[in-house]
């Protein structure tokens, strides 16, 4: 069935959120938080090389230290084959994937575990890991991408042959993979340009900087059966990937959902949760592992950084005939960054003839990357969105026009082979055109900048159960960790379809054992497939309230209407009968034929695409090259808002973590390879003073995939935000800043180089 | 008959022997896995597993089901995850 | 090295408790304790997450050793509420969604208790830079800083 | 385990017996907010810690005719409370309320900061400008020192063994004088200082500068008192010309390094910008003009 235009009673309101006290008191349990009787402390060992060869592991004196309970290297895992799965957030090599979690010949980044320590306390656990004696053969290391695929570069996987290339190359080399997309004829699209615009941008890796670090309780027993609490974006995947990195059956491991302090998509990997379970195994007791903050960026992965190259070609008119981009990313010492997105997502939002995208995933010595909020797209669109403002300029056009003349709509082909469907980017742009932000007189000294951002949204597999309690309330249960509210939103859904109030609908999230396999909660898919799941399972209790009704009734289930929480006869020949609400059809669920629910399982195909557009003033000091955000707007089509202050929060949250990026947020390496800034006051994070209040504007062009409409919200507010604040610090210094941070010392020295 | 192409430049050239766009008789998405795998030895295991497909324009992450028509355009781009 | 013998009071209650002298306030709050509302981010000092009361002021409970508890006063998360009643910061921090993954709330709800207690009419900037210290990754502030005003007009008795 | 001893002291004997005792590193605690953060990293492993907060004349304030006498632990937020010293000393009291959070202000003290002897230190610039006067008690009883004379490069002190910090003294306010700190950081709060300056003048009836003390902070190993600087403002109105020459004199002094917090370059030139907007404020300050808190 679909809601999209009937009259809605709960979906669209703002009720507070079932797990809000929790929160708000300190009693929500966060994995860090979870205790267990005779529990060890875990700690890990990590490399202070960014490249190095281990010769020799001597756990003798740790062993030996009084408490120490057990003591795991990379011999105490399965190697396992080379093999490519497509499980969690993207293709996943799982031989990376375990030698990312403990080394076994090589360190391939500071911070690459080695080995790990379980003991009665995490001092001893600390001392002990210390006291583990790894002998070192270090290697030349590289760390900057371009530096990585050049020919003498220092080789990470000597058996890593660039694939994408022809012909087969012969030699190992750092470039995992080439892609290219390719749409017309791009040297005649650029013959026909009058203009043509060229741009060198570069971005750097920024972490998803979470507030809770990494952490987990595992318990294994002798019969092999093990239990997990973890923080996770998916209880699901932890199960999937544990089981394959350590070899077991998926039914002996129960993997409990605790709270997530946010991910981002930086939880949605492992890390920690195997060394655990191996302690655990060795042990025989309860073993918790918990991050510091310096392990998680040391050990982590952001995004990755990159290098950016567009050209764009114009007729005079402003019509956009031609565009290419070469696209380099780290991949970090593991391949697999989001090149393959990035390479999508930069032209997606406009409909050109002749497109030409080639991009390289690249391995260097740093953190394997992690998804990180539309995985690519932020890094792509920084350079096109930035080339396209100077694209404007040469053509004496405004940039929005620019944007609005040349924008994606319904029908238009993409370079990467999908048509564009029930898009909102042309309305997303004159919903700007009209704001009194954009159309404000701009304040002196400040200067105002535009970007735009897309992102896909996925779908994928959910599980949701509906139960009717035998009083009439309803427990939801889902398999999707709720990371910003989605509790709120799948019980809207669910009370909108059952016609009763939202408080009368509790959610919670089931642990793997509990309920249906569910994807991660992570490229904007929990309103859209958990909801699809949450809300079909509703449709189905509802279907069967009315058979109860009917029976009871002694009429056709088919003259029975459900509306406003009860059962109605449907139309005078149904009969005439007193409605049937929801508590007395549920106390009489044992006579019409037991409890009243249902689990649905989808795999949900047809996530709307979401655009957004972001415009933003800033004031820059140029003494000091401090820029200041004086004023920020963000309009995005949501689809349609369950819970508007929450989509509100996703769109304000996204482009905060875009103002960091943008501005300050950086990886500082020193020769040897090391990170220098592992912590939160060197790597600098937006504070509550450094921004403003984010107005975001929600556009709803439902998505028909949808019952309600919904279209992804989470991962598009972080695409402007670069350009849209490099644009603006252009239109306040005539200086264009290709790239980032644009920290004060960069944006000083380049205004005197300007002069 | 349906048409099948390649993004190209992809890493799955390699197994086409470089074709980037070749016909296939195949009602269902199912059966397109199987015709591939069946022609170029490979591809349709690293399809089902790496690659998400545009069918006359909409994007299927896993689509067994999906119905192809005569003349229907698929195009397989990499999948896509998220944050 | 023996442990220390602590007496102390904490939200209200008399406690006494055994520490290691290196343990911080944080580590005994959640691992001596049980009292896990305090949230260990970063153990340096800059992300908030750990934010308590001593003696009715705000400090990082991971920068203050366990043992100089003794003879303070000290106000947790845990005892910001009064029996079932909410703080007003609380109820607007529900009403106004200011929080996401509720990771920071914590040290949030009482960094802004304290600053409504020093200062029952702050500016949005005087907020704003109170609150400074206490990271959130998600909200991007803003709804935080609606509900703290917003919390503080009630409490002013100024709105409901 | 490493055995880590704790002793809270309450009188100044007890608390020198016990520095001077001990057998391993012994740590003062005072505010703990670089301390409990260097432990944590493993970058100092104490075997004493002497908490000397119980120390009559470590916590309090006390307004005479010769000045200030401030118990040199007490914490930031306590200093910043007391509005008289506010009225006489804004400069100082700003800078030591630009030390981390709010959180850390709870905890912060004068001490800590200028034992941590870090050249970043936002409050010492500021007691160098005012020429603050350190009372250090040890095993050869008190002694005064001059502000400047305690720091002996990045992490080290010219304090004896036995010896720490009870009081900072500062000279009573003259007529027409005024202090400002400021400080540059990329963000606008929770930063270390990527220059720091402090300005304290006096100046006559005409506003031209009698009197005049000038620091920089984290542009050389230890904070700078720069007499240039002075020599710069003394004699003179804060007039373009000596505006430039202050500017020209900060940079000049400046001996950085390259780290992730800065280049020398850039350090440098701030330190000019820094020097002339510090020194703007501290002359209005002299003049009465109400200055807003500079954040």
């Amino acid at each position: 069935m679909n809601y999209i235009d009937s009259n809605l009673k709960v979906v669209g309101t703002r009720p507070l959120r079932p797990d809000g006290v929790d929160k708000v008191t300190g009693r929500a349990m966060y994995s860090a938080d979870t205790r267990a009787a005779g529990m060890l402390w875990g700690k890990i060992l990590r490399s202070p090389h960014a490249h190095a060869r281990i010769v020799k592991i001597d756990t003798s004196k740790a062993a030996a230290l009084p408490g120490v309970k057990a003591i795991v290297t990379g011999a105490d895992f399965p190697d396992i084959p080379n093999e490519e799965a497509f499980v969690g957030e993207g293709p996943m090599n799982f031989r990376d994937l375990a030698r990312n979690v403990i080394a076994r010949d090589k360190v391939l980044y500071e911070g690459h575990a080695v080995a790990a320590v379980a003991a009665t306390s995490s001092a001893i656990a600390e001392e002990a890991a210390a006291l583990i004696d790894v002998t070192y053969d270090i290697l030349p290391h590289v760390i900057d991408v371009e530096a990585a695929m050049a020919d003498n570069a220092p080789i990470l996987h000597e058996d890593m042959f660039t694939v994408g290339v022809d012909p087969k190359p012969t030699k190992p080399s750092n470039i995992a993979k080439v892609i290219r997309f390719k749409k017309g004829d791009i040297d005649a699209g650029f013959a026909a340009a009058d203009v043509v615009f060229e741009g060198r941008y570069t971005t750097q890796p920024v972490h998803q900087a979470y507030i809770e670090p990494h952490a987990c309780l595992a318990t294994a027993n002798a019969d092999g059966q093990v239990t997990i609490f973890a923080s996770s974006q998916g209880h699901f995947m932890i199960r999937a990937y544990v089981a394959k990195l350590l070899a077991m059956d998926m039914s002996n491991i129960r993997v409990n959902p605790a709270e997530i302090g946010g991910g981002f998509g930086g939880k949605t990997l492992i890390y920690i949760e195997p060394v655990a379970v191996r302690l655990s195994q060795k042990s025989g007791k309860p073993v918790k592992i918990q991050m510091t903050r310096e392990e998680v960026f040391r050990g982590t992965g952001p995004t990755s950084g990159a290098v950016v190259e567009v050209k764009l070609g114009a007729k005079k008119d402003g019509t956009i005939v031609a565009a290419s981009q070469v696209l380099k990313f780290q991949a970090g010492a593991f391949q697999g960054s989001p090149v393959g997105p990035g390479a999508m997502c930069g032209f997606a939002l406009y409909d050109i003839e002749n497109i030409d995208v080639l991009g390289y995933d690249v391995v260097s010595n740093r953190p394997k990357v992690a998804a990180y909020r539309a995985p690519g797209a932020p890094i792509t669109s920084f350079g096109v969105e930035s080339a396209l403002d100077d694209l404007a300029a040469k053509l004496g056009m405004c940039p929005l026009s620019l944007r609005v003349k040349n924008a994606a709509k319904n029908g238009t082909k993409t370079h990467y082979g999908p048509t564009h469907a029930n898009i909102g980017f042309e309305q997303v742009l004159a919903v700007a055109a009209k704001h009194p932000h954009w159309t404000s007189p701009l304040k002196a000294g400040h200067g105002r900048g535009i970007a735009c951002g897309f992102w896909f949204n996925i779908g994928g597999e959910s599980t949701a159960t509906v139960h009717i309690n035998e009083d009439g309330s309803v427990t939801v249960a889902t398999g999707s960790p709720d990371i910003g509210g989605s509790r709120a939103s799948m019980g809207m859904m669910v009370a909108e379809v059952l016609g009763i109030p939202v408080d009368k609908v509790r959610t919670t999230i089931a642990d793997t054992a509990s309920i249906g396999f569910t994807h991660l909660t992570g490229g904007s898919r929990v309103t859209f497939a958990t909801g699809m799941a949450a809300t079909q399972a509703a449709e189905r209790v509802v279907g069967e309230l009315k058979k109860r009704a009917a029976m009871i009734w002694e009429i056709s289930p088919d003259a029975v209407e459900w509306k406003d929480g009860a059962a109605y006869p449907a139309g005078t020949n149904a009969g005439q009968f007193e409605p049937l609400d929801l508590a007395t059809l549920a106390l009489r669920a044992a006579r019409t034929g037991g409890p009243v629910n249902a689990e649905v399982s989808v795999n949900a195909q047809g996530a709307g695409a979401g655009f957004g557009a972001h415009i933003c003033d800033v004031s820059v000091d140029k003494e000091t090259g401090h820029v200041t955000i004086e004023r920020y707007t963000a309009i995005q089509d949501v689809g349609k808002a369950i819970h508007p202050s929450y989509v509100e929060g996703q769109i304000q949250g996204g482009a905060t973590q875009g103002i960091g990026w943008a501005l300050n947020e950086e990886y500082i390496y020193n020769d040897k390879g090391q990170l220098e800034n592992p912590g939160f006051l060197d790597y600098r994070c937006p504070v509550a003073s450094d921004v403003p209040m984010i107005e975001a504007v929600l556009v709803e062009v439902p998505n028909p995939r949808h019952p309600f409409g919904v279209r992804g919200v989470g991962e598009v507010p972080i695409v402007p935000p670069m350009a849209a604040i490099a644009n603006a610090i252009k239109g306040a210094t005539s200086i264009r800043m290709p790239d980032l941070p644009m920290s004060p010392p960069r944006l000083r020295a380049a205004i005197d180089k300007a002069g | 008959m349906p048409t099948v192409v390649l993004s190209s430049g992809s890493s799955m050239q390699a197994l086409t022997g470089g074709q980037t766009e070749f016909e296939v008789e195949a009602t269902t998405f199912r059966r397109l896995v199987l015709e591939l795998e069946q022609r170029f030895p490979g591809l349709g295991k690293q399809v089902e597993e790496g690659m998400a497909v545009a069918i006359d324009g909409e994007i299927f992450q896993d689509a067994y089901g999906v119905e192809l028509r005569p003349g229907s355009e698929i195009v397989l781009i990499p999948k896509i995850g998220g944050g | 090295m023996a442990k220390q013998y602590v007496s102390t009071t904490i939200n209200g209650e008399p406690t006494e408790f055994l520490c290691e002298t290196q343990q911080t306030m944080l580590d005994v709050l959640r691992d001596v304790i049980g009292l896990t509302g305090a949230k260990e981010g970063c153990a340096s000092g800059d992300c908030g997450a750990c934010s308590i009361q001593v003696d009715g002021r705000l400090v990082c409970s991971c920068l203050m050793l366990g043992v100089e508890a003794e003879g303070t006063s000290i106000t947790t998360v845990e005892g910001v509420a009064q029996g079932d009643k909410l703080h007003p910061v609380q109820q607007k921090f529900l009403e106004h969604a200011a929080l996401q993954c509720g990771f920071c709330t914590p040290g949030l709800i009482v960094a802004a208790k304290a600053l409504l207690e020093e200062n029952p009419n702050p500016t949005e900037t005087e907020a704003r830079y109170w609150l400074a210290g206490n990271l959130c990754r998600c909200t991007g502030y803003d709804k935080i800083i609606r509900a703290v005003m917003d919390a503080a007009a009630v409490m002013r008795g100024e709105a409901a | 385990m490493s055995s880590l001893s704790y002793a809270a002291p309450s009188s100044v004997d007890e608390a020198v017996k016990l520095l001077a005792g001990s057998s391993g590193l012994a740590k003062v605690l005072s505010g703990g907010t670089d301390l409990l953060v260097q432990m944590r990293a493993g970058r100092l492993k104490p075997a004493l810690i002497v908490d000397v907060k119980k120390v009559p004349g470590a916590i309090g304030m006390q307004k005479s005719a010769s000045g200030w006498v401030i118990g040199a632990s007490t914490p930031g937020a306590v200093v910043e409370a007391n509005a008289e010293l506010k009225a006489d000393w804004p400069g100082l009291v700003e800078a030591l309320d630009l030390i981390g959070s709010t959180q850390v202000q709870g905890r912060c003290s004068l001490a800590g900061n200028l034992c941590n002897a870090s050249p970043a230190a936002d409050s010492v610039p500021a007691m160098y400008a005012a020429g603050a006067i350190c009372v250090v008690v040890g095993p050869n009883g008190k002694r005064e020192v001059p502000v400047e004379q305690i720091p002996a490069g990045p992490g080290r002190t010219n304090l004896a063994a036995g010896e720490f910090i009870l009081e900072i003294k500062l000279p009573a306010r003259q007529a027409r004088s005024g202090d400002a700190y400021l400080r540059f950081i990329p963000r606008t709060e929770m930063d270390i200082a990527v220059v720091g300056c402090g300005v304290n003048v006096t100046l006559d009836a005409n506003g031209v500068c009698t009197a005049a003390r000038v620091s920089l902070g984290a542009v050389a190993p230890t904070v700078l008192l720069v007499d240039d600087c002075a020599k710069a403002l003394v004699g003179n109105k804060l007039d373009d010309a000596t505006l430039a020459k202050l500017d020209a004199a900060a940079q000049a002094a400046c001996k950085p390094i390259n780290d992730k917090r800065g280049t020398v370059e850039f350090r440098t030139k701030i330190a000019g910008v820094l020097a002339r907007r510090t020194a703007a404020i501290a002359f209005d300050r002299a003049m009465g003009k109400s200055t807003a808190k500079a954040h």
